[in-house]
């Protein structure tokens, strides 16, 4: 019971600090750009006020345009609660799996995709085209990844990798561990349309990727898929901050242990957010069909891993 | 694992992973900024293998490795980018993230196939032997795709490096002479195509080599 | 690198940030937070240079809650400038009616609010309130990106 | 009484009945009727697979049925799974049948066509069920022709359909030589055609012999599967026939080349060398990664579900490819998880195939048409056959929820599972598969996203799809059947576990794969577990309370004309077509899949830089075939007009030629 009531913390913690780490990477991007920028907990208002808002669905799409944001949400959640973020003793071993989770994030991509499409729009089409082709060649370096980091433990449960790298911080700290992290590092930027991929902020169409799916949500629609993707990118930066910093996770059900272990999770992906955001400061979005070249980079990147750690095993 | 083998084992991903950059980047100075890291990964693996067996003819060699490879080399390619305008690889044969499939597929090839070796000497350090055979594979790769000069001789001096690399991996460690007079050749291929790259500038404002067929009589 | 040093010696350029205004009852369900969609109904494009300076780091308009957004579904106030022509009139009504309620309309410019010099001409069809309500006036020609700032403010409340 | 002979009976019974019913019963009731039969052949074939697989043995041996050689039959675990999935698509495209064969009685209506329909169904159930090499050769001809004769029957009504009858026929039939040689080659080698006694003496025949039946009986079963590069009569005979029997093809019948690899290599054989199983993964791997991108571009939907079937024979041959590997590497824990994987995939593909090709035919006969780039608007006007299809390509992208991600999981964690003293080989190829393994899935997700989103949702973009009607209730009641059994497979795998655990203990091909668990899906030789269950409550309750709190907190919901930019109403012309959203996987892919493209500007005529109208043309010619094939049927022909020379027309030289022929056979014979 005690297990469930970590899951259902977790799912909460990841919703509750994600607008807050939109707005903290807002922040050190504005302070780098010397603008004043809005305050940390801007998202948060926003949220509160499309919430509010009255949703509107256009009038060719159907099913698909009103499910995507609650499924989109639903897969977020999901994963929120099942990572090991907090608490390696997670209730839901058959989730907590490296390839469900990636499975997990492409179900919500494509939840959205559809709706993009279901508008009819010739930017919902670009954008769920120009998504999916990037999903599409992100998967085999995701994938590699998991294979180097399921390796050491011969298992691809989440919690198993994480406990493991816990008890053994040498492991971590090895080329294999800085490989797949570079890797996935590149595949999480892919994933949460951060740059040099996709431009978050940006305001030109044409340009849009992650945006173009989502110009016809109004409202509480709105609401929910800015939130779910915010999640989305706290989820992957605490897997990688989990994954690869793995200290101070929580190995017990300990309520000390537990406090501790989310305080420390918040500064881990904080501080990831806050190198992620002055890393942009210095980079342009690349073309789009230039993103293969990346995509192919981290692949290699990735496949290194793999074989490293099968040298060094 | 001891400190020293962690070690080897980050000089030689290190080594592996300034050619695989090589082949992603397109900037001609990033590509040198690269060798040059690369040349002090090797000296990096030369002076660990030499403080294992404490030698002064291999710590001599391997200060040597370093001062050529990390500081002469990359100084010379730097005088010749400052003499050319052109920069960047723009469009190389192949395509960057062919190449660098490619170079996966290359690392495979070389891990598979410097097996025997490996079991050969099942030392720490042989181990590593397959990451100089990958880098040979990628210098011939980056000098039979790329259409610059400069790519071409970066693309030679890491096949050098990879060559090296497996000597002293496999070996522990290249007879002075040898690995002196290799490298006095190469810095003689370097000179040479210096001038080269000069002279085709100034005949065709370019330095792509594929220029040079029109010196062909026909 | 040249990007540090310069981020290093520039600091921050933004204009210290005035009192808080009084915010307008109509905005309150609002809360503080405001996204704005452009549409220039046929302006001189004096009004949009100023625009983009109030979004701009000087006087950087998202430190007030205050965003530019790409799509009228995304948006809660609607600026728009200049005289409203003939052609641009679907268009805007169109935008309007895109944006979900609540939602507000804000009048940037002297054009916006009677036309100004372009009053009378052909092709003009009359001011903003003609064609959609609207909230907030900001007059000026063109108005200070620190009036338009200003006017913004009053709408989200910060 | 053992279930396994009855149903075998019963099913062989109703075969006869149906086809004798069809040939005489008026166009009125015929469909129904062969329809019933159908559905009742394959559910007597699924419960005697069901009896099989789940502990009931059963061999049998009927000399008097044939002369020389008999007829002889056994029916064991691995067996009773082909069975099951076979009777089981049988099921659901007989009931669909009913309605889609239901029109006045031409073309898939007619006599002949419903009358072979059960008895292909049948020759399908007798495959898996022979127990030697005549037997298997009988039913594996039976089935070849009834399939053929079943493409050709709508050859009046496209001229697409003779050509595609043309290249089945050959490739089935060159394969059936192949596979023929092979298995005589082998029962002569082991002494007796029985599979038992091939069995047997498999261990002691030499490495060349058991390699080259591998090689020739592979070639075989690969082409029959539709494996890349011996696709090209797939695409072409999936596209052009019916689509009930595209149904039975691509889910059953092609699975059946999947049973014939695991027959001969993991049974007749008893495992083999590694390089049998580079040679087989490289064609999995190949296959699977053509196949989805030919998939990912292609705008015919059912030539785009023909390709998808490459793609997962691919997938299913890459798992069977680990297993052999894996089991020669000596490590037999890890292949039962590996051929567990590639028997569940073949499983949930014919499940998620069926189902797609079904849907395929309702909105062929919905709307007319089975172009993406004309369709759209389906969710409207067919809201039944929209939200099936969804099942089925959910299923068939392997995303969780659908049926293929159990399947791919599986086959992932087995090639995951990085098995130190697997040797060298294993340390290569693995990344090398599960990059594989990732791409497609990648590419395949991209492929059904288009498939939904530009075949069904948003506005109609031809005419024809704009006046879509939805299919009758029968044809919706197939493919309920088929989405129900997708549904189970997705969220109870567990349920397939021990049947599973009794085909791998069956082939002797190591331990357990799974360790129990009602829900989870637990795996014995790799420490990993999945709940799909779990996965799909969490994921249903989760949206349906994220749904319901948004609504309590907020305003009614609004419909309005999508954001047009404030200019006109958005056309259907506007819209992302199944082309243009392929375009950029096209353009990254554009040195495999080569692409032949002609852009044309017209311009005004009172300028050159106002453009009148641009036309852009497309073209995807299929590499592999153009590479491999056009030279070979180049070179047939050269030796066709050569052999012309010996027929002149005169029948005294044609008598004159058998005579030399019978001279040199007994010379031979003397001479030996």
């Amino acid at each position: 019971m005690a297990a469930y009531a970590v899951a259902a913390g977790q799912a909460v913690l990841v919703a509750a600090l994600a607008p807050w780490l939109l707005g903290w990477m807002r922040a050190v991007r504005a302070r780098l750009e010397g603008r004043a920028g809005g305050r940390f907990g801007q998202p948060w208002r926003d949220l509160r006020k499309q919430l509010r808002k009255e949703p509107i669905t256009p009038a060719d799409a159907g099913v698909f345009f009103v499910a995507a944001p609650p499924v989109l949400m639903a897969t977020s959640l999901l994963i929120a609660g099942a990572a090991p973020y907090v608490s390696t003793r997670g209730p839901l071993s058959g989730v907590a799996d490296l390839v469900v989770v990636v499975g997990l994030l492409l179900l919500g991509t494509v939840a959205l995709a559809l709706a993009g499409l279901d508008t009819g729009t010739a930017f919902g089409g670009m954008g769920a085209s120009r998504e999916m082709t990037i999903a599409a060649l992100v998967e085999p370096t995701l994938l590699l990844a998991v294979f180097a980091l399921s390796t050491r433990v011969g298992s691809t449960d989440l919690a198993a990798i994480v406990a493991a790298g816990a008890a053994d911080p040498a492991r971590v700290i090895s080329p294999v561990g800085a490989l797949a992290a570079a890797a996935l590092a590149v595949a999480v930027l892919a994933e949460s349309g951060r740059l040099p991929v996709d431009n978050p902020s940006t305001h030109l169409e044409l340009t849009m990727v992650h945006e173009a799916m989502v110009l016809e949500y109004a409202g509480r629609d709105l609401a929910l898929v800015e939130w779910a993707a915010a999640m989305r990118l706290s989820i992957l930066l605490g897997l990688l901050a989990t994954l690869f910093l793995p200290w101070g996770v929580a190995t017990s059900l300990h309520p000390a242990a537990l406090a501790g272990a989310t305080a420390l999770f918040a500064v881990k992906v904080f501080a990831l957010g806050g190198l992620l955001a002055a890393g942009e400061v210095f980079l342009a979005k690349v073309r789009l069909f230039r993103v293969p070249e990346l995509l192919a980079g981290s692949f290699v990147l990735g496949l290194l891993a793999v074989l490293t750690a099968s040298v060094l095993a | 694992m001891p400190v020293n083998d962690q070690l080897l084992s980050l000089a030689c991903g290190l080594f592996l992973l300034c050619a695989v950059g090589v082949l992603w980047r397109r900037e001609l100075t990033a590509l040198i900024g690269l060798l040059t890291l690369q040349g002090a990964a090797l000296a990096g693996i030369a002076v660990l293998l030499a403080l294992d067996d404490p030698h002064p003819e291999a710590l001599a060699v391997a200060v040597a490795v370093g001062v050529l490879k990390a500081g002469v080399l990359p100084w010379l390619l730097r005088r010749i980018l400052a003499r050319v305008p052109a920069a960047r690889e723009t469009a190389p044969l192949v395509n960057v993230a062919a190449s660098l499939l490619a170079a996966a597929a290359m690392t495979l090839l070389a891990y598979a196939a410097a097996r025997p070796l490996v079991d050969l000497a099942p030392a720490a350090t042989a181990r590593a032997a397959p990451v100089g055979l990958a880098v040979v594979l990628i210098g011939f790769f980056l000098a039979a795709t790329r259409r610059r000069a400069v790519s071409q001789i970066v693309g030679l001096l890491l096949v050098d490096n990879g060559i090296a690399a497996v000597a002293f991996l496999a070996t522990g460690g290249v007879p002075l002479v040898v690995e002196l007079g290799v490298s006095a050749d190469l810095l003689l291929a370097v000179l040479v195509l210096q001038v080269l790259t000069t002279r085709l500038q100034a005949a065709f404002g370019d330095t792509d080599l594929d220029d040079l067929r029109e010196l062909r009589d026909r | 690198m040249g990007l540090v040093r310069r981020i290093r010696e520039r600091g921050r350029v933004a204009q210290p940030a005035t009192p808080r205004p009084e915010p307008l009852p109509a905005a309150a369900g609002l809360a503080g937070s405001v996204q704005v969609r452009h549409v220039d109904a046929g302006s001189c494009n004096g009004c949009e240079i100023e625009v983009g300076q109030a979004f701009g780091p000087v006087y950087d308009a998202e430190r007030h809650g205050v965003r530019l957004v790409a799509s009228p579904r995304h948006a809660d106030v609607l600026t728009v400038t200049g005289p409203v022509t003939v052609n641009m009139a679907g268009p805007l009504r169109t935008t309007y009616e895109a944006m979900p309620r609540p939602r507000m309309v804000v009048a940037v410019g002297d054009c916006a609010r009677d036309c100004g010099m372009f009053a009378g001409g052909p092709g003009v069809l009359g001011p903003v309130g003609d064609v959609v309500p609207v909230d907030v006036l900001v007059p000026g020609c063109p108005p200070e990106p620190a009036a338009i700032v200003a006017a913004l403010r009053g709408v989200s409340g910060r | 009484m053992n279930p396994v002979p009855t149903g075998l009976a019963a099913a062989g019974v109703l075969a006869a009945t149906g086809a004798a019913v069809a040939l005489v019963l008026p166009a009125r009731w015929r469909s129904a009727a062969v329809g019933v039969a159908t559905a009742g052949v394959g559910a007597a074939g699924a419960a005697a697979g069901v009896a099989a697989v789940s502990g009931h043995g059963w061999r049998a041996e009927y000399p008097d049925v044939l002369p020389l050689a008999g007829v002889s039959l056994a029916v064991d675990p691995l067996a009773g799974w082909f069975l099951l999935l076979t009777g089981a698509v049988a099921v659901v495209v007989g009931v669909y049948a009913i309605g889609y064969a239901g029109r006045g009685g031409h073309g898939p209506g007619a006599r002949g066509p419903l009358a072979l329909l059960p008895v292909f169904v049948a020759a399908m159930l007798l495959v898996p069920a022979a127990a030697d090499v005549p037997t298997f050769l009988l039913a594996w001809e039976l089935t070849a022709v009834t399939s053929l004769l079943l493409v050709l029957v709508e050859h009046r009504h496209g001229p697409a359909v003779l050509p595609a009858g043309l290249w089945y026929a050959v490739m089935t039939q060159a394969g059936f030589v192949t596979i023929l040689i092979g298995l005589v080659w082998l029962a002569a080698a082991a002494g007796d055609p029985s599979f038992a006694a091939i069995q047997d003496a498999a261990g002691g025949l030499s490495g060349p012999v058991r390699g080259g039946v591998f090689v020739l009986c592979v070639a075989g079963f690969a082409a029959k599967a539709g494996a890349v590069p011996l696709h090209p009569w797939l695409p072409r005979a999936h596209a052009e026939a019916p689509a009930h029997v595209s149904a039975l093809m691509s889910a059953a019948m092609v699975k059946l080349g999947v049973y014939g690899i695991v027959r001969l290599g993991f049974d007749l054989l008893g495992g083999g060398p590694r390089w049998w199983w580079l040679a087989l993964g490289a064609v999995g791997m190949l296959s699977a990664l053509y196949g989805i991108l030919q998939a990912a571009v292609a705008t015919d939907l059912k030539k785009l579900l023909a390709f998808s079937t490459s793609e997962n024979v691919g997938l299913i041959l890459l798992g069977l490819a680990a297993a052999g590997l894996l089991a020669s590497a000596g490590q037999p824990a890890v292949a039962a998880v590996a051929l567990a994987a590639a028997l569940l995939h073949a499983a949930n593909h014919a499940g998620f195939k069926a189902l797609l090709f079904c849907g395929a035919g309702s909105v062929l006969r919905g709307t007319g048409v089975r172009d993406l780039d004309r369709l759209g608007g389906l969710s409207r006007r067919m809201p039944a056959t929209t939200a099936l299809v969804c099942v089925g390509a959910l299923g068939a992208a392997a995303l969780p929820l659908g049926n293929g991600f159990v399947s791919e999981w599986l086959l992932l964690q087995a090639l995951l599972h990085q098995a130190t003293d697997a040797g060298t080989l294993w340390t290569v190829v693995a990344p090398v598969a599960v990059a594989v393994v990732a791409l497609t899935a990648g590419v395949g997700v991209a492929t059904f996203v288009k498939v939904v989103g530009t075949g069904f949702l948003a506005r109609p973009r031809g005419e024809e799809a704009a006046a879509a009607r939805e299919s009758p209730p029968s044809m919706v009641a197939g493919m309920v059947l088929a989405a129900a059994a997708c549904c189970a497979l997705a969220v109870l795998p567990a349920l397939a576990g021990p049947a599973l655990d009794r085909v791998t203990a069956g082939l002797r091909a190591g331990p357990r794969p799974f360790e129990g668990g009602a829900v989870d899906l637990r795996l014995a030789g790799v420490g990993s577990t999945i709940a799909p269950l779990w996965i799909a409550a969490g994921v249903v309750g989760l949206a349906v309370a994220t749904a319901v709190m948004a609504r309590l907190a907020g305003r009614p919901r609004r419909r309005a004309a999508a954001w047009d930019c404030g200019d006109g109403p958005l056309t259907a012309r506007m819209e992302y077509t199944a082309t243009s959203f392929a375009e950029p996987l096209q353009r990254v892919f554009d040195d495999v899949l080569a692409p032949e493209q002609d852009v044309d500007v017209t311009p005004a005529a009172e300028s050159a830089y106002l453009v009148r109208s641009v036309q852009y043309r497309r073209r995807l010619p299929d590499r592999i075939e153009a590479r491999l094939y056009r030279p070979l049927i180049a070179a047939v022909e050269v030796a066709g007009r050569a052999a012309r020379g010996l027929a002149t027309g005169s029948v005294h030289r044609y008598l004159a030629y058998m005579l030399a022929a019978l001279i040199l056979v007994l010379f031979a014979a003397a001479v030996r």
